[in-house]
């Protein structure tokens, strides 16, 4: 009873989550003439035309290169920063800590709709319009908070005298840190890194404003560009859209198979 | 893994900073940078043009950058851009309804010489007045768009209803059909909370003699715009021939439910048309075309939309751009556009060339449309006043407020934005 | 030896991620409360100081009453529904055995996704007559064009779209609770609930509030979905102060007024933040 | 190995000194504890000497070099915590290895030493496995060898055996100490149990509230404690002290207490120097049996005298009787005489 109970909540979950998604794959291989008319709900046959129509007549396998680049940098980044950061506010004595942890807070609160054009004017006289380096910049910036936060959290549970005995052994504190606490707080990193990279593979608004052409153009403005004057191809948008979503999900399972179900089947003994 | 990181990260510098150079002008020319949003599918005869542009002109190159369709997103766009004195693009395509609020803001170059007096009556006037800002004008008409009504030619055939004239007729003869054609519906236009809600509810009321401003002042409040827009929403509340899932409505939906079939009259722009001439749509060859339905004693209006070529006020080549922007908007440019993408050309005189109307007939229906079609009230804070009438609208469909009420308040709202500019 | 010593000061770690933040950050949102001091807009001539005349104007300012209403309901329903629903995932995935990582990968889908897309199509499968929701459940809803739906359904993309983002952290804070706090609980003889009650919560509460706080954070700037959507109306029942910032700056053109939305957003999530931060502090004693 | 110095040695927590200032040398490879109650100081005193904490003032020595200012690693200590701190995610031999491979030494020299730790201490079976599989008593295997491993100059223990259950600390405090007369490296050891401390130790400091009480071999401080507190917390049983009037009328106490007559005092007694009889002597006291406890070699027997709790051991043939009158004899050689405001030990000669 209680089983088929969690089974079906479970089922209900996963119906919820990906029957949108669903929703676009069908889409997605839905025959122009189809696309918009109920019935039929399941396409009479299928078609990958929306999906050769996005590489055929869109840069998009560069654009995609551009959004992984930009994505895997900005994540790189992000926890580069944002670990060591965590860690001396969660394993050092810091004096301010939660000034410091507030104030990185607040840099998040502003709507990024008041931040674009002060932003853009900056990089600007940086030199950087149109460079994916500006977004890697900027993206980092936005994510930096959330992964302060999460990895401070992280470090925080970890039984202190982890890192004492590793200083003990003879690790500085920056090895302390690389070999006992950043291993031990893998569920952490991958959860700040995940969402780091599916916001930086996703952000839209900045994209829009500080890039111009192919050479830094990411996926959502690539998929921006999809839609005409007043035409809107969604058999192609939901094409390209699946076509970006799934590596990433496949990466993200692999990810969190490798790294994080090999440490925590035990988890950290204090 | 934070051993390896430093040098990751500088390879990473090394890729995301500026690929220079690889494949840039010769030197000594000049690039001028074409910013438009995205009009067409295919870049390749745009492409064609601009290169036939360079030959004509040696040292200029030009680059054409995209952005995407969605008004807004290009609104925003220019505006961080603009305001903040970018030279990034050279010449741009602007929206019909903000050539005044750039000029005014000191955005764009005027362009006397591109478009001089005498040579302004080669374009549709609608377009025309919506380029000019105090007299001056700040950029030259590219192509053009307006509302038109889409009807059933067979459903109206069937039970015997000529094409209406009025609104009136419009209403009564959908809910004659809809009484006897289960699960069609009547009217469908877009009345989401948009920029194309202010486009349909100034065609009710201009057809109804009314105004928003005029002459600088505003006149919203008027008994006429009041029976107009009391229409508008009548035929939601009280004819039903319009859905009320109409307040969600945009140009694709209204176009689907058209498109399967499933409504009688759709209120939209010229394109829509190409696509119902496609075999594969439900209701090829059983659609008609024609000038929007008026109220008694007024005339049939159209919202005016398209877009316009100007030169960045911060360019650094303005002289190169008004070449571009002359060449662009010369008759043979409008024309190879026109035949690559159907687009509607802003030249009068194309509607009566004989190999264009060849290829695309529906020009001629257009060409009174566009002859009678009006811009949107032409003032710098149009956007402005477009957002006030967009909220009040969106909440008289909605049947949250009488017109009477939304338009005081509307009224009241617009005084205080035009009192801004004293 | 010296060196050594050095690298025990935290400076070092602080400073790398605080000098970005900084160098990127000081300017723009120093330049946003300067603009909301000021009447700034390229149609009003020179920019002119006015003090907090902006700020007075939003006090007078129904539509901005509105899109705080908007945007605080937003908030609250979104993220309390989206912490549930989170949890009750990050749980399941933890007790999942067999085929836990497809589960994994399943869940994630929808955060995933680009949010201008899937605002897109969820904006065509709420669609009243061609829309695939309808047409399943065999209704007419007006969904995204009624006053009283258009929120809630925003409300409902959304915690479709940011669940996962919350069972996602969920997960990695259930990941290192030590297993023997669990046997420990056993031997105690508790049941599911209390060990739940008892031991889980409390030991996830700090991944919990981060959750949460960030949650919040991104709902009081809700902008791309709901713009998409219904891009605020109908009669502007789903602006929220984003988007009401939004339309001020970039349509409007009057970046000081703009300026101060933007200002009142910050001021709301920091207080909301301020709270959690005495509700935790509280639930801790 | 070295001889370690603490020079006015002084640590405290937000104005509240957790360490009085201290003074004290361990002699090279002198197995040495500092014993007290939780909160005394001792793992404090310890962090110091690793270096995880900072002292704010005074100075540590290890020989003739000053460590206070280095950072741990550089100290060359190994440490063995309560909680063993074994590292989760590495195995066994990664984690014995792993001081070695932090300090760059070459993989087949790494190999050999964690072989010879893992032969000593019996883990070669089980150099694959990862700290979650082990039992208690492995784990406590794993941290020594990860200390030994490296033969630092210093040892330092924090409570390792409080962990393990009552047997399997017995035979670890015996491998400890074996292991302490192989290696011979100087050992600070910090444990709350008296009787740990002086089993293993060859000398012992009581800490209390930040101060050391009594610093001396476990003989003497068994035999001779400084003060009340040292008296009441080493030695198990307990002490028994005496105070108030009764102390008058313990037998033979008279003249002890005639020479500090001017001051208060309390007297203390070892139970192990208490005799219990079941007939009265000259020199007994008497007193109602109220608790009888039998620890197979010893019976202890709690009498009530006078409202005062007495503990005695049963001589041979007695056998008292729960709520029966016993005859508790002192043995007054062994009686200790104390300050009863301050605790001071006041002597006799």
């Amino acid at each position: 009873m209680r089983s088929a109970l969690r089974a079906a909540g479970m089922a209900l979950i996963i119906g919820y989550c990906i029957a949108p998604f669903l929703w676009q794959v069908i889409t997605s291989l839905k025959p122009a003439a189809e696309l918009v008319s109920l019935p039929p709900l399941i396409p009479t046959r299928l078609t990958a035309e929306h999906y050769a129509a996005i590489f055929a007549g869109h840069p998009f396998l560069r654009i995609i290169g551009n959004s992984a680049l930009v994505a895997a940098c900005t994540t790189l980044l992000a926890l580069g920063l944002g670990a060591p950061a965590a860690f001396a506010l969660s394993m050092l004595q810091v004096r301010g800590r939660a000034v410091i942890l507030a104030g990185v807070l607040a840099i998040s609160m502003f709507p990024p709709v008041a931040t674009v054009s002060p932003l853009f004017l900056a990089l600007n006289a940086l030199g950087l319009h149109d460079t994916l380096f500006a977004l890697v910049i900027t993206y980092t910036t936005f994510s930096l908070p959330l992964a302060v936060w999460l990895l401070a959290n992280f470090f925080a549970a970890l039984p202190r005298e982890l890192y004492a005995a590793a200083r003990v052994d003879g690790c500085t504190a920056c090895g302390a840190l690389a070999r006992v606490v950043l291993p031990l707080a893998a569920p952490g990193l991958l959860a700040a890194g995940l969402l780091t990279f599916i916001f930086a593979w996703n952000e839209l608004l900045f994209a829009l404003t500080f890039t111009a052409t192919e050479a830094a153009r990411t996926i959502p403005v690539g998929i921006a560009l999809f839609p005409g004057l007043h035409e809107v191809p969604y058999g192609e948008i939901a094409a390209a859209a699946v076509t970006v979503t799934l590596p990433v999900v496949v990466l993200a399972t692999v990810f969190q198979r490798r790294i994080v179900e090999g440490l925590t089947a035990g988890a950290v003994k204090g | 893994m934070s051993r390896w990181a430093p040098a990751l990260l500088l390879a990473c510098a090394a890729v995301l900073l500026p690929a220079c150079d690889a494949d840039g002008p010769t030197p000594g020319s000049t690039v001028v940078v074409f910013k438009h949003g995205k009009l067409f599918g295919d870049a390749a005869p745009l492409r064609a043009l601009l290169d036939e542009f360079e030959r004509l002109h040696p040292g200029i190159m030009v680059r054409d950058e995209t952005l995407p369709a969605g008004s807004d997103e290009q609104h925003q766009f220019y505006a961080i851009n603009l305001q903040a004195n970018s030279p990034a693009f050279d010449v741009l395509a602007v929206d019909v309804i903000w050539v005044a609020e750039f000029a005014h803001a000191g955005w764009l170059h005027e362009l006397a010489l591109e478009l001089p007096p005498q040579e302004r009556s080669a374009f549709f006037p609608g377009p025309i007045e919506a380029v000019t800002h105090q007299g001056r004008v700040y950029a030259v008409p590219w192509f053009v768009d307006a509302g038109l009504l889409y009807y059933r030619k067979d459903l109206l055939e069937k039970h015997a209803f000529p094409v209406p004239r009025t609104w009136d007729e419009l209403a009564r003869t959908a809910q004659a059909v809809m009484a006897r054609e289960p699960g069609i519906a009547g009217f469908v236009w877009q009345g989401k909370q948009y920029e194309g809600l202010v486009c349909n509810a100034l065609e009710y009321m201009w057809s109804n003699g009314g105004e928003v401003l005029s002459a600088g002042r505003v006149v919203l409040d008027t008994p006429r715009n009041r029976e107009a827009l009391a229409f508008m929403a009548d035929l939601v509340h009280r004819y039903r021939v319009t859905p009320a899932s109409v307040t969600s409505a945009t140009e694709e939906p209204s176009r689907h439910v058209f498109g399967q079939g499933r409504a009688l009259f759709l209120r939209n722009w010229p394109y829509a048309w190409r696509l119902f001439q496609d075999p594969r749509s439900r209701v090829y060859g059983k659609v008609g075309v024609t000038l929007l339905p008026h109220f008694e004693g007024g005339a049939s209006a159209a919202t005016l939309g398209g877009w316009q070529l100007a030169v960045n006020r911060h360019s650094r080549y303005p002289e190169a751009g008004r070449k571009l922007v002359r060449y662009l908007a010369s008759v043979p440019a409008q024309k190879r556009l026109a035949l690559a993408y159907g687009f509607q050309p802003a030249r009068v005189a194309l509607y009566r060339d004989p190999e264009l109307l060849a290829a695309q007939p529906f020009l001629a229906t257009l060409e009174r449309v566009f002859a009678a079609a009006r811009p949107r009230p032409v003032t710098p804070y149009y956007v402005r006043v477009s957002q006030v009438l967009q909220s009040e609208l969106s909440a008289i469909v909605a049947g949250l407020k009488t017109p009477e009420a939304a338009l005081a308040a509307a009224a009241r709202k617009l005084r205080e934005i035009l009192a801004d500019e004293a | 030896m010296k060196l050594e010593r050095e690298l025990d000061r935290p400076l070092w770690y602080l400073l790398p991620g605080g000098l970005l933040l900084a160098a990127v950050t000081l300017f723009p949102l120093g330049y946003v409360l300067w603009l909301s001091l000021q009447r700034h807009s390229p149609l009003h001539g020179p920019p002119r100081f006015i003090g907090l005349d902006n700020y007075l104007r939003l006090a007078a300012d129904e539509r901005f009453w509105n899109a705080l209403w908007n945007t605080v309901y937003f908030a609250a329903v979104s993220v309390a529904l989206e912490l549930v629903l989170g949890l009750v995932i990050a749980l399941m995935i933890e007790r999942t055995s067999r085929g836990r990582a497809l589960f994994y990968g399943v869940i994630l889908l929808p955060w995933a996704v680009p949010t201008a897309v899937s605002a897109r199509m969820w904006e065509w499968m709420y669609d009243a007559q061609i829309g695939v929701l309808n047409y399943l459940a065999g209704v007419h809803v007006n969904w995204l064009g009624s006053p009283g739906w258009a929120l809630n359904a925003a409300i409902a993309m959304d915690v479709w779209k940011s669940t996962p983002f919350v069972a996602l952290l969920l997960l990695a804070g259930l990941q290192s609770i030590p297993r023997d706090v669990y046997r420990a609980a056993a031997v105690d003889g508790a049941s599911g609930w209390t060990v739940l009650a008892r031991i889980t919560l409390p030991l996830l509460a700090p991944v919990m509030l981060v959750a949460l706080v960030f949650r919040t954070i991104d709902a009081f700037r809700v902008f791309d979905s709901i713009y998409v959507l219904t891009g605020g109306g109908p009669a502007d029942s789903t602006e929220t102060l984003s988007i009401y910032a939004y339309k001020v700056l970039f349509q409007g053109l009057e970046f000081g007024y703009g300026s101060a939305l933007a200002v009142s957003v910050f001021v709301c999530v920091a207080l909301a933040a301020l709270c959690y931060a005495q509700l935790m502090r509280k639930a801790l004693r | 190995m070295a001889r370690i110095r603490f020079v006015k040695l002084e640590k405290r927590y937000r104005a509240q000194p957790v360490l009085a200032p201290l003074e004290l040398a361990i002699e090279d490879g002198e197995f040495f504890t500092f014993v007290g109650p939780s909160g005394c100081g001792k793992s404090t005193l310890l962090n110091l000497v690793a270096g995880i904490d900072a002292p704010d003032a005074g100075a540590i020595y290890f020989d003739d070099d000053r460590v206070d200012g280095l950072a741990p690693g550089a100290r060359d200590v190994a440490m063995v915590f309560q909680s063993y701190a074994l590292y989760p995610h590495l195995t066994v031999r990664e984690n014995i290895a792993f001081p070695l491979r932090v300090r760059g030494l070459a993989r087949a020299q790494i190999g050999r030493e964690v072989g010879r730790v893992a032969e000593a201490l019996g883990l070669a079976a089980l150099l694959d496995r990862k700290p979650r599989e082990l039992s208690g008593g492995q784990r406590q295997r794993v941290a020594l060898g990860r200390a030994l491993v490296r033969r630092p100059r210093v040892f330092l223990m924090d409570e390792p055996l409080s962990n393990l259950d009552a047997r399997l600390r017995l035979e670890m405090r015996e491998e400890l100490k074996r292991l302490h007369e192989t290696y011979r490296v100087t050992t600070i050891y910090v444990t709350h149990d008296q009787e740990e401390a002086m089993a293993l130790s060859q000398r012992i400091a009581v800490l209390s509230a930040g101060c050391v009480q009594q610093c001396a071999t476990p003989q003497q401080v068994y035999a001779d404690p400084a003060n009340l507190f040292v008296a009441q917390f080493v030695g198990s049983p307990p002490i028994n002290v005496i105070g108030g009037d009764a102390l008058h009328d313990v037998p033979c106490a008279a003249p002890l207490l005639a020479r500090h007559a001017n001051v208060p005092l309390v007297l203390g007694v070892r139970p192990a120097d208490v005799e219990v009889h079941s007939q009265p002597r000259a020199d007994t006291l008497a007193a109602e049996v109220t608790l009888i406890e039998p620890t197979g070699s010893d019976l202890w027997v709690v009498g009530r005298w006078r409202g005062q709790r007495i503990k005695g051991r049963a001589a041979p043939g007695a056998s008292p009787e729960r709520g029966a009158t016993a005859h508790f004899s002192v043995r007054p050689e062994r009686l200790y005489v104390f300050a009863a405001d301050t605790g001071t030990r006041l002597r006799s000669d």
